[in-house]
């Protein structure tokens, strides 16, 4: 583990731990001023759905949460493939992290989802592609959880959790082409709200503020696990000795 | 040459040991002590190239030894806590077959002749299930006749054994060695073997 | 303004428990997902103090 | 040696073994039977809903089948010490890995292709639809075997490994069971069932070429 | 000491082991939903047709994860010497076996029950069919337990135990399978369950009577 | 008093031994040997109970063992090749359940007492997982101090035990020899109590 690569510096555990804790407020902040905006922009601004009526306020909440619950997944592969190749610990931390954050988004996305569907679809659930493909990520992260959770190595922890991460990250888009050979009653389902365009602009604004907040507060969330990962991984070491003699 | 550089070895949370430096020639005899739990087995896999080190290298030949794996590991038998004796198969076809998977051509004679030589002629071609403990070990220990590599890794070979066995195990080690071969042991008990003086790395230190 | 008084608010068009379950539960999680990081950090922390006390200490002696 | 004379040597010793214990794939086939006949038990006997089921319990029970037999893949190799000692045999890892998961194949899953067609019988499919079943699990059971590897490999030694694996392993399979039931179905439904089984292909071509070294880089950190 | 005491002292120790271990218990809950996920993949999203399967492949995927849990039953102790350490105390073996069954069945049973409504609900099952799916399994997974038990102990040790257990346990399931699913189908069509709930309910009483002492003789065998 | 009475053992195909009698009084200490394979531990499991003789009986204070499982098994302690430690419960709940369970009700500082007894004070609430091959040994061992067994069945109890743990072990039974207890053992170490010489059973004659 000798540095042979620069960026091994600016990854050290210490000098992250810190930058991160700087960091956090300022995110959490984001995150709820964001929040505010838009669950002002979801209640107040947007008018009242032509055929959903009020039940398509749920979309500000479902659909932020299911984009944030895939792009974190593929964020946790990265980090994963990194630590893979580069050995840096931090890289691993930072996947696991990640995970039970992802996870809770997912769930967020089918619980939402499925509370939208009884008033819409009239089944709290349809085995139809989208939300099939978003319950197999479900168990994905569920399954990275629990492999890492069995391993009391952290070394070896790290690497099975970041191997089984990679893999899975090559099974989303399989499972995502198969929208075609599906019937898929979700998207059908969703093109009342491009009826007036001026609608669509108001509410495509809230959606996105929504999604920036949700993304803020993974991010506050995913940071503030890091730093005690980083904690329990490095008590042995003289930078945290030191720092829990300045710090507290 | 084997040659460990400066080693140190993390399991789990602990430390076990650090600034670790051996060299073993040939003909040498390297007896690793220590308590129980001191990283004797630790240190033996890391050797083989099974564990990563936390830090520091082991040479073979003045070389990493994952940069020559191929090589070293033709040349090296590892004998571990587990005896890699399939309990479905004959002690002859056990001995057979980890031959042939290391890569060394072995016929029908040589084999039988291993096996006799530890004392396991009469049960051939029993499987390995009805086998005892100690006579499970002596078909592992067979192996060490044939592939014919330099460096011999044993990890506790004297246990379960009775003192026949024992014996024979410490003749087979010392010829080794006389022919030039290099062994790295370890053992809670007495080793004795004539015209020998291992050198001593004691990991509790 | 789409509100004419809170009960009109909160009775969402008769979407009420759709609505508000969604937005709620997921409140709930996050503020759930807060305090666990939040606990989290506190386990850390002694473990990390134990730690620099005692010398090296397994998780399971600070938790126990 | 060269690799294959070492993938030549180790399936020999794999069937050996498999033979020696006849017992263990004669129940991983008696497993797959049992669970595909459990639906008509649990879901009732009316034979159009099981007809419009057979492929796709067909499969179901293949996939649990394939995954319940994962245990055996390096589980006993890592108990008794030969993994260790393949590790450090000078041939790449790769290669026997590949033999190890080729062995697989042939004990766990070509038993259950030729039993298929007796339980799809069973469930009233037609006789196109029987000949997709069977190529579908051709093209299919090899991609379970080889998925499956990784997790077979990633769980060594852990406790709870048997259950932890299905959560591995399962979501990973969905893509395969989608597309070989889709192909039953569409055999049966006379939409043809090309694509779907030229879909099966291209994983198992990219499986083939990518699962061993993942299973390589496994074993190392399990073998640690 | 009494029979009482031992069993609580079991179980104090098996749920402080399966809490040391939660990942074991959640890891059997999510195949038990995986499994009830993979039918509908295998069989098309037909919302009638699933919900005509429902109760079914509910009562499939609970008997197969409390069938994959039995692994867990014995076998860590007969591993570890425990079991020998068991049988060699005074107090009869019936007493602890109860104890290790009851175990068993809050660790990998009760959760798979507080699961089923949420897979009832996926299937689209009505509100009555789901009390009758929570109610069945609530007196059919202890029988799953207990029938499951004498399988664990007859496979110990033994190699491919795993799927072994599967031949062995399955077949004697099926009861339980045919009269727990009869009871959601009944409540689905209006016909009742009654019937099929009473008959479930003898079954556990014979279970609970007679299983412990064959778990006891299985026991003795194996450990030889 | 026990006594084996022409005992004969057949595993698997083979004939192990027969026609095998011993009788061990309070005081004294019966030595199992034999090679490897020889049936040693087929032996003490068949003492315990644990195993049914092929022929002849096992009496305990001129009772057959099985009439009288209850009282012998609360006067036994055993000692077999697997440790009967469990990985995720730390050394001080090991032997505190395992007392619990076999009936005997101890209190905090007797299983402290004896933990620290055997070396393992430092470590009472590591989880056993954490404790190398030797020490988990030591956490199994310290049962034999509280269950206040008079007869002690010890098979292999020496193995994998470092210097320091082999005298502790064999103080402790020659103690327990003195205070009037039985102990059956096997081993393929020398074994040195001071004061006693012990009965030998060789198995291979
Ligand atoms: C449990 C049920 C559901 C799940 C798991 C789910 C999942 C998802 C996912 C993963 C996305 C992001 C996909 C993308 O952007 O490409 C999404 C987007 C969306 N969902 Fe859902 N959904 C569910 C139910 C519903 C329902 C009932 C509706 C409305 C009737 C709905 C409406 C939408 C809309 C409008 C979008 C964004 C626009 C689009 O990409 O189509 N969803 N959902
Ligand atoms: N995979 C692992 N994860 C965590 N800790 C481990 C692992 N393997 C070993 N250890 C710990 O490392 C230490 C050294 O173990 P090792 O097996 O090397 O000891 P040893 O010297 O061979 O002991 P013994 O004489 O008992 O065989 C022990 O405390 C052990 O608990
Ligand atoms: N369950 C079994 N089935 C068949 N044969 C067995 C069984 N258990 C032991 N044996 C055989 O019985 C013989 C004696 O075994 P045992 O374990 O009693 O020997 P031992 O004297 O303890 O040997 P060691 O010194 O190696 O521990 C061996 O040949 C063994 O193969
Ligand atoms: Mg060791
Ligand atoms: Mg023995």
């Amino acid at each position: 583990m000798t540095s042979r690569f620069n960026l091994y510096k600016y990854s050290s555990p210490a000098t992250f731990y810190a930058l991160a804790g700087k960091m956090i407020p300022w995110f959490y902040g984001a995150a709820a001023l964001l929040g505010a905006v838009g669950l002002y922009i979801s209640f107040f601004l947007a008018p009242t759905d032509f055929q959903q009526s009020e039940a398509y306020r749920i979309i500000f909440i479902h659909v932020p949460a299911s984009w944030m619950s895939m792009f974190i997944y593929v964020v946790m592969a990265g980090w994963a493939a990194f630590g893979l190749a580069f050995n840096t610990r931090l890289s691993f931390m930072m996947a696991s992290a990640l995970a039970p954050t992802g996870a809770m988004l997912t769930f967020v996305s089918l619980w939402t989802g499925a509370l939208w569907g009884k008033p819409t679809w009239g089944a709290w659930w349809v085995w139809d592609a989208r939300l099939t493909s978003e319950l197999i990520l479900f168990f994905l992260y569920l399954g990275f959880m629990a492999l890492q959770a069995a391993i009391d190595d952290p070394r070896r922890a790290d690497r099975a959790g970041a191997l089984i991460a990679l893999v899975g990250v090559v099974n989303v888009p399989i499972i995502y082409f198969s929208v075609r050979w599906w019937n898929t009653l979700h998207q059908g389902a969703s093109v009342s709200m491009t009826k007036a365009p001026s609608m669509a602009t108001i509410m495509l604004e809230g959606m996105m503020v929504m999604a920036l907040a949700v993304w803020m507060y993974a991010i506050a969330a995913s940071l503030s696990r890091v730093r005690s990962i980083i904690l329990e991984r490095e008590r042995n070491t003289q930078w945290v000795a030191q720092l829990l003699e300045t710090e507290v | 040459m084997l040659e460990g550089k400066d080693l140190a070895c993390v399991r789990g949370e602990r430390a076990l040991f650090s600034h670790l430096n051996f060299t073993l020639h040939g003909g040498e005899l390297l007896l690793v002590q220590g308590a129980n739990g001191s990283g004797k087995t630790s240190l033996l896999r890391m050797v083989c190239g099974l564990l990563a080190p936390e830090f520091g290298e082991i040479l073979w030949q003045g070389e990493k030894i994952a940069a020559v794996r191929e090589s070293y590991h033709a040349g090296m038998a590892y004998f571990g806590h587990a005896p890699a004796v399939k309990e479905d198969l004959s002690a002859f076809e056990n001995l057979d077959f980890s031959c042939r998977l290391a890569g060394i051509p072995v016929d029908h004679e040589e084999v039988k002749g291993a096996l006799g030589h530890l004392g396991l002629g009469h049960c051939l071609n029993l499987p390995a299930k009805s086998l005892s403990q100690g006579q499970r070990r002596r078909v592992a220990l067979s192996r060490l006749l044939l592939v014919k590599a330099r460096l011999w890794i044993l990890d506790e070979p004297l246990t379960a054994l009775d003192q026949a066995a024992l014996q024979l195990v410490q003749s087979l080690i010392g010829e080794h060695l006389r022919r030039g071969g290099m062994a790295l042991l370890t053992t809670h008990q007495p080793v004795m073997i004539p015209g020998i003086t291992p050198k001593i790395l004691d990991l509790s230190a | 303004m789409n509100w004419n008084s809170w009960q009109e608010f909160l009775h969402m068009g008769g979407y009420a428990l759709y609505v508000w379950g969604s937005f709620g539960v997921t409140a709930v999680l996050i503020a759930g997902e807060i305090w666990l990081l939040r606990s989290h950090r506190q386990k850390a922390l002694t473990l990390a103090r134990l730690t620099v006390k005692y010398g090296r200490v397994k998780e399971d002696e600070s938790t126990t | 040696m060269n690799a294959a004379q070492t993938v030549f040597i180790l399936l020999r010793r794999e069937l050996m073994l498999a033979m020696r214990r006849r017992g263990d794939v004669l129940t991983v086939l008696f497993f797959f039977v049992i669970v595909a006949s459990l639906f008509p038990l649990g879901v009732g006997p009316d034979p159009k809903l099981l007809r419009l089921m057979g492929g796709g319990v067909v499969w179901v029970a293949a996939l649990l089948a394939a995954m319940l037999s994962l245990g055996r893949m390096f589980a006993g190799d890592y108990a008794d010490g030969t993994l260790e000692q393949l590790v450090l045999t000078p041939t790449p890892p790769v290669v026997w890995i590949t033999g190890k998961i080729l062995a697989h194949w042939l004990v766990s899953g070509v038993p259950l292709i030729l039993m298929a067609p007796v339980l799809g019988v069973q469930f009233g499919l037609s006789g196109d639809a029987l000949a997709v079943l069977v190529f579908s699990l051709l093209l299919g059971t090899p991609v379970l075997s080889l998925i499956g590897a990784i997790g077979a490999a990633l769980t060594l030694g852990l406790r709870g490994g048997g259950v932890l694996v299905s959560l591995l392993v399962l979501p990973l399979y969905i893509p395969v069971l989608i597309f070989g039931a889709g192909a039953v179905d569409g055999a049966m439904s006379e939409l043809g069932s090309e694509a779907h089984l030229s879909l099966l292909g291209g994983i198992l071509i990219l499986a083939f070429m990518l699962t061993p070294w993942a299973v390589s880089a496994a074993l190392r950190i399990s073998i640690e």
